[in-house]
Formats: C-alpha cells, structure tokens, sequence
C-alpha cells in the first residue's frame, strides 16, 4: 500500500512528539483568553478593594440617604440612585413600545428594498458616541423641551401633580435626560427585537395564516408570543445601557447633588454622571471610596440586568424543547 | 360558498390600525435620530475651517464685537488617533487570540469562562472601566497620561474584538474544517491555512467597528486623560482626545468654542459613519 | 350531482396556473382537476414546485415577499383569486397541512385546535365541543384528552402533526392540503397519518404532496407527475403527467415519469 | 453479478456493475481491511450507535445505507475519528485497520487520518485554487518539491475523472466550479496523499444526475486501488456502484443506530434476511 515514505525531518518529529504542534497553539490562544478572564478579575478587585472604606463605614443604607455634600462629609447618594433609576425607567417605558414596533415593523411589514438601509440605518444609531447625544441634548432638545414642553406641563398639570410641577429654570432635568437615553437605546431594543423576531420561525406564521389569520393577529398571536422571552431580554439590555450611560447624563441632567429633586423637571443626577465628574478631584480617601462603591453597585446591577437579559435571548433563540405550560 | 368570518370587518380594520402604528412607530422614532444627524451635519459643518484641522487650541479674546477664533482641534485629532491607535495595538492580539480560542475549543468549561468574561466586560459600563484604570494607574503613579486612556479604551475594545472573531471563526463552514481535519491536518495548520484566511477581511471589519466605537468614548478619558490645551505628542502625559474636546467645549460659555464642539461631534459621527458603511459594504460583498 | 352537495364536496380546478417569484415564473402552466373526495397526490424531485403549486391553492404562496399567481384556482365554480374574495377566507376553506408540525409554541394543545375559531369569536361552548370533534377526527382525542392543557410540544412529532390536523379541520373547510406531511415522521407515525388521510377523504377533498412514490402508490386515488427542465441554467417546473395512480406506477405514458419512478432521476 | 442485475428490485437503474469496471478482481479474492467489531457509540449519555460488527473488504466498495437518522454518517465518520473534537462523544469497541485498533490509547488520529482520505456530503473545496486545494493534503505531509507535486496532482485529478475539464485553470479558484466538478476536485483531495481507505458520505446527495453518474464513475476507478465505504440514502446508487451493503436501523425505543443486515449487495437487495430490510427496499419507510 502506498505509504508516506519521506524522511521526517528534526521538527517533524518535535511535532509529532508534541501533537503535531496543537498542544502550543493550545496554550497560546489559552493565554490570552485567560488574559480576559484576568482583566475581568482584576476590574472585580479594583473596585471591590476600592469600595472598602465606604462599604464598612457606610454599607449599603448610604444608598438610602439624601443630603450628597462630600466637603461637610455627607455621603448619601440618594439623589444619585432615584436620578438613575427615575432616568432610566423613563427611558424605558418610552424606547420599550416604539422599539418592539420598530422591531415588528423592520422583520414582518418593511417591504424588501426598505429593510437593509433601515435596519443598517438603526445599527448606526447605536454607534454614534454618546457625547454626541449628550450635545445635541444640550443645545437643541433641552432648551426646546423647556420652552415647549416643561414650562407649559408645570404650568396646567404640574399645579395638581407635583411630580411634573415646580419652577422650570435651566432646561436640564432628570425628564429631559430619561428622554435622551430613551434614543439612545432605542436603536438597541429595536435590533434585539427585530433579531428575535427574524428567528421565529417561518412555521408558526403559517399556522396562523392558515386558519384565515389576519397579517396583525399573525403578529400578535403567532410572533410575538414565540419571540416574548428575547423582546423582554432586549428591553432589559436596554435598561443596562440606560442605568450605564454616562456622558449625556452628565451633560444633560443638571448636576444637582445634594437633594432628591421633586419634579421630574428639576436637575438631578446619575449615579454614572457623579463618578465622573467629582472622581478625579475627590476631597479625600472616602469621598474616593464612596464613589467607587457606587461604581460597584453600577457594576453588579447592570451585570446582572445583562446577566438576565442574555439568557432571555437566548432562551428565545433556542427556544425551549416539550415545556409543558398547565 | 367562500364565506367570510362574521366578525371579519372588525378583524380588518384592527388589522390595519396596528399596522399603521407599527409604521407610524417607526416614523416617529427616526425623526429625533434624523434630527441629532442633521444638526451636528450642519452646525457641525459650519464650523469646519482650514483652522479647524491646522491648529491647536488658542484661548478665545474678545476683540470689540468679535470673538477671535478658538484655533482648531488638530490637538484632539492628533490626541484620538494616537490613544486609540495604541489601544487597538493593545487589543487585538488579545482579542483574536482570545476569539481563535473560543472558536476552536468553543465548548469546554473554560471557554464557558472566558466567554462570559467577555459579556461582563461589554456589558460594563464604560465609566466602571475609567474608574478601575483611575484607581489602579492614575492613582499609584500619580499622573493622568495618554497611554492609561489606551488602556482604558482597549479594555472595552477587547470584548469585541473577541466575540466578532469568534463569530465570523464559526461562520467558517465546519464541513472545511472537516475537510483539512480529514486530510490529517493538525489544528493549528488547520486554522492557519483554511480558517483565518477565509476570515481574515471580517475579523479586520471588527477591529475596524471596535476601533470606531472606542475613539467615540469620553467617560474613561475624563477619569484617564485629562485632556491638554496644546497640540502633543506624548501618550505619557495628559493628552487632548476629540471626544473630550466635544464635552469640554459643551460646557464652555463661549459660543466660538461650542461651535468647535458641534464640528468635533461631526468628525466623531463621520468616522463612525465611514466604517460602518465601509464595513457593512465589505462584508455584503464577501456575503454574496 | 346536486348543487348543495357539489357545494359540500367541491372539485378543485387548476386553470393555467403560473406561481412566480417576482419576474421568475416557477412552473409551467398547470392545469389540473382534483376530485373531490378522494385524494390526489403530487410527486416530484425535490425543486420541481410541487409544492408551490400546493399552495397557490390555498393562497399561502403569496405570503412569500414578492411572490404572485397568474391563472385560476376554482374551488367548486368560485375563482379563490377572485377580487371579492379575501385570502383569509380562501384559506378557512381549505386547510392546510405543513411538512413540519407546527403547533403554536405558546398555546396548549386545546387553544391549538381552538385558534382559528377564537379568530371566529365563535362561543365558548361552541369551541369545546367543535375542538373534541376535530381531535377525535384526527384520531387524536383519546390519546390527548387527559392533556389538553399541556403544550403541544410535549406531544410526539406524530401526534403533532396529527393535532395540526385537527386544527386544520376545525375550521371545517371543504378541501385539505398537506404538504409532505410525513417526511419529518418516523415509519409508524406515517402510518397513522396515512391511515388518517384514507379516513379524512370521506369527507374532504384532499390534496398532498410528497417525495415518497410509495406512500402516493399507497393512499392515493390520482398522481400528478411534477419534474424540474433545466434549460440555459434556468430551473422550471414542469407538470409531465397526471392521471390515476395505478396506471402512473405500472404504465406510464411520458419517458419522464419511467426515469422517475425507476430512480433514474431525482 | 449477472444474478444480481437480473433480480435486482425493479426500481434500480438497469445497469450492470459490469458494464462499468472493467478489469476488476473477483470479489471473493479479497482480504478484510477494516474490521468493526462490537463497536457503539456515544454522545454523552446518548448511544447512538449499538454494537456494530461487519468487515470491510480491500479494494471493494462498501455500501452503508438506511433512513436518515440510523447514524450510518456517525459510523462513518468513526473511521477516521472525525468525532474527536466533538465534547462527550466517544466510542467504544474495535474499529481496527490490518488489526491495528484505531481506538486504542496510543492511537494518534491525525497519522489515522493521513492513511484515510474522506469526501463529504457537500462539496467543500477550500478557497484556494484548485491546484492548491489538491496538494493541500501532500503539504500536510511536508511534501516541499514543487514537481513532485505538481506530478501528484495531476495523477490525483486523473482519477478523480476531472483532470480533463480543469487542467487549463488549475490556478483558478475551486469555488469557481459546478457542485459536480467542486466534489471530484473533493475527491481528488481525498486520494492525493494516496490514502488506504476512502470514506464517502452521501458524495452525491446534493448532485444532479449527470453529475452523479460522473462521481459514480470515479468510485469505480478508485477501486482498483482503494478500499472505498460509501454512506448514500439512495438505494439505487447503492445497488449500481457497491460490492457490499450493510443496511442500518434507528432503534425506534431508544434512537441508537443498528446494524440489521450485512452482505453482498446482491444478496441484500434481492434476498434479504430480515423483514426490515425488505421493508426498507420496498420502501415502506421514510
């Protein structure tokens, strides 16, 4: 039988006595993929170690107090937590409907020609940096939702709702930020959901249509039902990259510290946006450490609001096998 | 004897209603992104100068009634190309190795690790990164300075560097990986010969995105790079960065240094624009 | 025949039946008629728009971006393609069966038998005992009685695709369509199945698709004969020859079909 | 074999396997090559081949048909341990070439698959040019002189039944073929390292016919010198080109793939001893 027959040469034979070489390409690509598992560890340290002062002198209770004054040594990041949280869940509520629609809109509706410049088109909303928002924020949305929108609101409504009253000074304030971010993710919720929805398969639309469905109750029987779990996770990606977001809302908010502000039309703050602007001149090692400590509590939400998310995805990818729904 | 549903009319015309409102969604939903795209085109454009791009920052005098122009952001461009020059250097040896890894050996335990390592890492906020560069860098040696920055940005590069090689790896047909396999290829000759060549153009597409997305990031610059007023060369100081540049001017009271913003903000989208629609282009043509 | 029975039991007619996909005509004009209860079976290669035709009948063709139907479908004497009528109301008449099971994932093997007639408003009492009907039609009822509320895809694939059946009949339509409703199917299921369809044509007129010559051989009563011509690179399907199945597998008339059924092509 | 044509099932193409090879050895001079013995296969907990025994004769081409799902491609792809990289899978048993077992310990599988060539279902030519994609397997080996295997080549393409229609554009890529020429580029692949033993696994299923009968007709020049097994789910292709065919089941309990029947192929398609083989032929399956 033919036979390989040539001579092996001196690394030939290192080869073969090493697997052919594998085991060095192994560990190679092994190193640096470990290397990101070391980065990962090392962000984990950082702040873990960082946050320590503030963790044992406060715990998590200065999460829970109003009054941010770092030069008279008040550290309660109240008014940082509720202007992340009211932001964020504002930005939300908006972007969530409009990027499941636009997400049905690209995947069921667009005619042909439309659906790769739209989809691409949205794909580059989410590219452009954030800092950009933050401008156009600045000098275009927030002086015009203050002359048009605010002032009126607090004017009519805000009389019997104090949550959209009080006096409209400078046009930044916690509504104008909630409603930047809400564009800001909008082009994420609306790729997940457009992507979720391009996997359900073929097979369930014709389900319904072949029982005489309409095109919308295809969609709201037979599609967004199966894509649910991954709409859901996008919505939950989105809220991540809302509570994250740091430059518009340090542009945008209004930097006000010290107090929970009691309109959504007063300046407030972000968690995000108070790291960056008082860590690289913080007074001393705790005002230091307490602004590291909302890093790690940053860190941990958004890591587990993606944590959640992804498996949602996923989850709606795959699709489960035989669940049984009683 | 082809009859209609009784209720069909009602059907139809709920139908049509959600119909128009996924479009009418859609519609809507653009007009603010139409709108930020066309003010930073336009005001962005208009500050545009032979200046702009020449000179370095010269501190606004008031002349009478004229307000002698700022100078340019050359600094700034100058100071994004080199920091995110070095971290893509950084980067991507790390992040296609790292990707080559998983694509190889996607499915043992420390695969698992390593790609949920990657998703904590893109999904991190970027300021958690500045912040960790600040306290473990900025802090121990004293000095805010360009290469923390690089640093910095090449740490959210990583994860996408990562993942898109692993991806455009796996869209390598398996069955020409079986191929060479079955012809007695070992894997690293395997991957070398059949593998990347065939994804060579995407994995640089990727480098490309990662390197558009970390030129535009701003908050761990703030945290790293303090940013400079003149025109540098020295990663090993503090360093303008255009993105810096667009936050500063934003803030300033001078309507000459916002105007620069609004043409740093237009330089960041075009880039951003450019390899977008340079990468989407190369990779519809490797797709058909 | 009476009229009110040609109602109940329409013939279906091709005439001139043309499926494109955009400008690219997929067959050649077919023109056919399937008797009412009884079966007909449509075999061919894979690519010779068997099943495309299949759901022109239907109009489940043009769902697909950019696809149209040029020629007539009738059902009894009534244009499906006609402009009065709307596809939903086609498609309530005749039902459709898909190569793969296809219950909804969400709902429970009841709501699967039940969504078309929740589309309807139909009343509650109504629906529970039209869904026991149509599951016991399909030969399905005492295996899934105790279950109704679990997912359908606790099921097996046989039994899936028997509760597919089920949904399709339902509606009550007058004609069934399958298409290759057996080859996601182990060998016993598809003899369930096809014991099914011999069942279903007292009261249907069905129509089925399928790449296996021996389950057409065996269940049905006419055979059309659908290959792929290539000519100048260009993929067309092409009706070659129909008529009863008995004489399509012993005598075929067309050299075509001879090189089919023996294996020669395809 | 004039038995065989004269009683094969009338659904087979009419046509010797005489007709076709010329020059061939009678089979009852052959020697077992490749014998399986009491061999599964696993992955994880899922078995999904049980105990299969057959001896694969040199110089013969083997048929190994059945329904898609009966793991006839997993018990392929064991002989040249095609599973190794896939996590949990692992088989269990003899596989043995000359009565060396392919599974034991010391067993290096990428030397194993330097003496196996195999052809897959779909085309898969890598995107070099053709020239490169058949020398790819001899660079493997550390072949360096450029003649060598150029000469390689050329003799590889030759058998393969294509050296005629790419001979003026072997620099071009193979890509650039028809899925009939991409695949006996495939095969030429296979054999140019001259290998003992080719696997095909289903070469021809994604073929048109003309197609087909051109790969059939590079099986049957590979015989002259290698051993060939060849998965198909087409009985007919089965019946013209193979010498033997084992016929395999899926366990409809258990979905493990079974061995039902082994033999000559004409004693498999006209006389079968199990009632599931003639229920297969006859085409109550599937």
């Amino acid at each position: 039988m033919p036979q390989d027959t040539q001579q092996l040469t001196t690394w030939q034979y290192i080869q073969r006595r090493t697997q052919h070489g594998d085991v060095f390409f192994w560990f190679i690509t092994l190193s640096f993929a470990l290397a990101v598992v070391g980065l990962v560890a090392v962000i984990g340290f950082v702040i873990w170690n960082g946050s320590e002062l503030a963790r044992e002198r406060f715990g998590l209770s200065a999460l829970f107090q109003d009054g941010w004054n770092p030069i008279r040594g008040n550290f309660g990041a109240l008014p940082a937590v509720y202007g992340t949280l009211v932001s964020s869940m504002i930005a939300l509520c908006l972007a969530g409907p409009f990027g499941v629609l636009i997400g049905v809109f690209l995947t069921e509706l667009c005619p042909q020609w439309l659906k790769t410049p739209l989809s691409f088109f949205v794909e580059l909303l989410a590219a452009i940096p954030s800092v950009v928002y933050g401008l156009w924020g600045v000098f275009v949305f927030a002086p015009f939702f203050r002359d048009h929108v605010a002032i009126p609101l607090a004017n009519s409504v805000g009389q019997v709702f104090p949550l959209l009253g009080g006096t409209v000074t400078a046009g930044r304030s916690l509504m104008v930020t909630g409603i930047i971010l809400a564009i800001m993710i909008l082009p994420t919720i609306a790729a997940i959901s457009r992507d979720v929805i391009a996997v359900v398969p073929n097979h369930q639309r014709e389900a319904m249509l072949a029982v005489g469905a309409t095109r919308w109750e295809v969609i709201w029987k037979a599609v967004l039902p199966y894509a649910r779990a991954g709409i859901i996770g996008g919505m939950m990606l989105g809220l991540g990259r809302a509570l994250g977001e740091t430059m518009a809302a340090l542009m945008i908010v209004g930097g006000q510290k010290s107090r929970v502000p009691e309109s959504l039309l007063e300046p407030g703050i972000t968690a995000a946006a108070l790291i960056a602007s008082e860590l690289p001149n913080a007074n001393d090692f705790l005002h230091e450490s307490m602004l590291i400590f909302m890093a790690f509590v940053l860190f941990g939400i958004t890591l587990i609001l993606n944590g959640i998310a992804r498996m949602l995805v996923w989850y709606s990818a795959r699709g489960p096998v035989g669940s049984i729904r009683a | 004897m082809i009859s209609q549903a009784s209720n069909y009319r009602r059907r139809a015309i709920v139908d049509q209603i959600m119909r128009g409102m996924a479009i009418l969604a859609t519609i809507v939903a653009l007009i603010p992104l139409f709108l930020i795209i066309g003010y930073v085109i336009v005001r962005g454009g208009s500050s545009f100068s032979i200046a702009f791009f020449t000179e370095a920052y010269r501190a606004p005098i008031a002349l009478g009634d004229d307000i002698r122009s700022p100078g340019g952001v050359l600094h700034g461009i100058v100071g994004t190309i080199l920091i995110t020059g070095l971290a893509t250097l950084i980067a991507m040896p790390v992040g296609i190795m790292a990707g080559i890894f998983l694509a190889e050996y996607p499915s043992n335990s420390v695969a698992m690790t390593v790609r949920f390592c990657t998703d904590v890492l893109s999904a991190a906020p970027s300021i958690i990164v500045g912040v960790v560069a600040y306290t473990l860098i900025v802090r121990t040696t004293g000095a805010f300075a360009g290469y923390i920055g690089s640093i910095a940005l090449a740490v959210l590069m990583i994860p996408i560097i990562t993942r898109t090689t692993e991806e455009i790896l796996k869209l390598v047909p398996q069955t020409v990986r079986e191929a060479s396999m079955a012809l007695g290829a070992p894997k690293w000759w395997r991957t070398l010969t059949v593998v990347l060549p065939a994804a060579l153009g995407a994995i640089v597409t990727g480098v490309m995105l990662a390197f558009a997305r970390a030129a535009g990031e701003t908050a761990p610059l703030i945290l790293t790079v303090l940013g400079n007023n003149n025109l540098s060369y020295n990663l090993m100081a503090p360093i303008a960065a255009l993105p810096l540049l667009t936050y500063r001017y934003t803030e300033q009271p001078f309507p000459v240094l916002n105007d620069l913003a609004w043409g740093t903000a237009l330089v960041l989208t075009l880039m951003v624009l450019l390899v977008n629609i340079s990468v989407r282009v190369a990779t519809r043509n490797r797709l058909r | 025949m009476s009229h009110a029975n040609q109602n109940e039991h329409p013939n279906i007619t091709l005439k001139d039946l043309k499926p494109f996909y955009g400008s690219f005509q997929a067959v050649y004009p077919v023109n056919s008629i399937f008797k009412a209860r009884s079966i007909t079976a449509i075999i061919g290669p894979s690519g010779c728009g068997k099943s495309t035709v299949l759901r022109c009948i239907n109009r489940m063709h043009e769902v697909v971006p950019g696809a149209r139907v040029e020629g007539q479908v009738l059902l009894g004497d009534q244009d499906v393609y006609s402009h009065t009528i709307k596809p939903q109301a086609v498609r309530r008449r005749i039902g459709m069966v898909f190569q793969q099971p296809n219950p909804l994932r969400q709902l429970s093997i009841f709501e699967n038998v039940a969504v078309g007639l929740r589309l309807d408003g139909m009343s509650k009492a109504d629906v529970n005992v039209r869904v026991e009907e149509s599951l016991r039609s399909a030969a399905l009822w005492d295996e899934v009685k105790d279950k109704l509320n679990h997912s359908g895809l606790a099921l097996s694939g046989g039994q899936q695709q028997r509760l597919c059946i089920a949904r399709a009949i339902a509606l009550r339509p007058s004609v069934l369509l399958f298409d290759e409703p057996c080859s996601a199917l182990d060998p016993i299921s598809t003899l369930k199945i096809e014991e099914l369809l011999v069942e279903l044509k007292q009261q249907f007129t069905i129509v089925i698709v399928t790449h296996n010559m021996q389950q057409a051989a065996r269940i049905s009563d006419h055979t059309l004969v659908f290959l792929v011509e290539r000519i100048n690179d260009v993929h067309r399907g092409v009706l070659v020859e129909e008529g009863e199945t008995s004489q399509i597998f012993t005598s075929p008339q067309d050299e075509r079909t001879t090189d089919y059924i023996s294996g020669r092509v395809g | 074999m004039e038995d065989i044509k004269a009683h094969r099932s009338p659904l087979a193409l009419q046509r010797t396997v005489a007709e076709r090879t010329i020059g061939h050895v009678q089979a009852e001079s052959r020697t077992t090559r490749l014998q399986i013995a009491n061999f599964s296969f696993y992955y994880g907990a899922f078995e999904a081949l049980r105990d299969i025994s057959m001896e694969i004769r040199d110089r013969q081409i083997t048929a190994i048909i059945g329904p898609s799902g009966c793991g006839k491609s997993t018990l392929l792809r064991s002989i040249n341990r095609m599973h190794d990289d896939t996590p949990g899978a692992r088989g269990k048993g003899m596989i043995a070439i000359d009565g060396t077992n392919i599974y034991a310990h010391d067993a290096d599988p990428i030397m194993l698959r330097r003496r196996i060539g195999m052809v897959f279902q779909r085309p898969n030519p890598f995107a070099k040019s053709i020239f490169d994609n058949v020398a790819y397997g001899l660079r493997v080996l550390g072949w360096r002189d450029r003649n060598a295997i150029a000469e390689r080549v050329e003799q590889s393409l030759r058998k393969a039944a294509i050296w005629d229609e790419v001979k003026d554009r072997l620099k071009s890529s193979a890509l650039g073929l028809s899925g009939g020429q991409q695949q006996r580029v495939c095969i030429a692949r296979a054999i140019a390292p001259q290998p003992e033993i080719v696997l095909m696994d289903e070469p021809c299923s994604a073929l048109d016919p003309i197609a087909t009968l051109k790969v059939e007709d590079a099986m049957l020049e590979l015989r002259r010198d290698y051993t060939v097994v060849i998965v198909t789910h087409n009985m007919e292709q089965a019946g013209r080109v193979s010498d033997d065919t084992a016929f395999m089941l899926m366990d409809s309990q258990t979905r493990a793939g079974l061995l039902v029947e082994f033999g000559a192929t004409g004693n498999i398609f006209t006389n079968p001893k199990d009632q599931r083989t003639e229920d297969y032929i006859s085409g109550r399956f599937g």
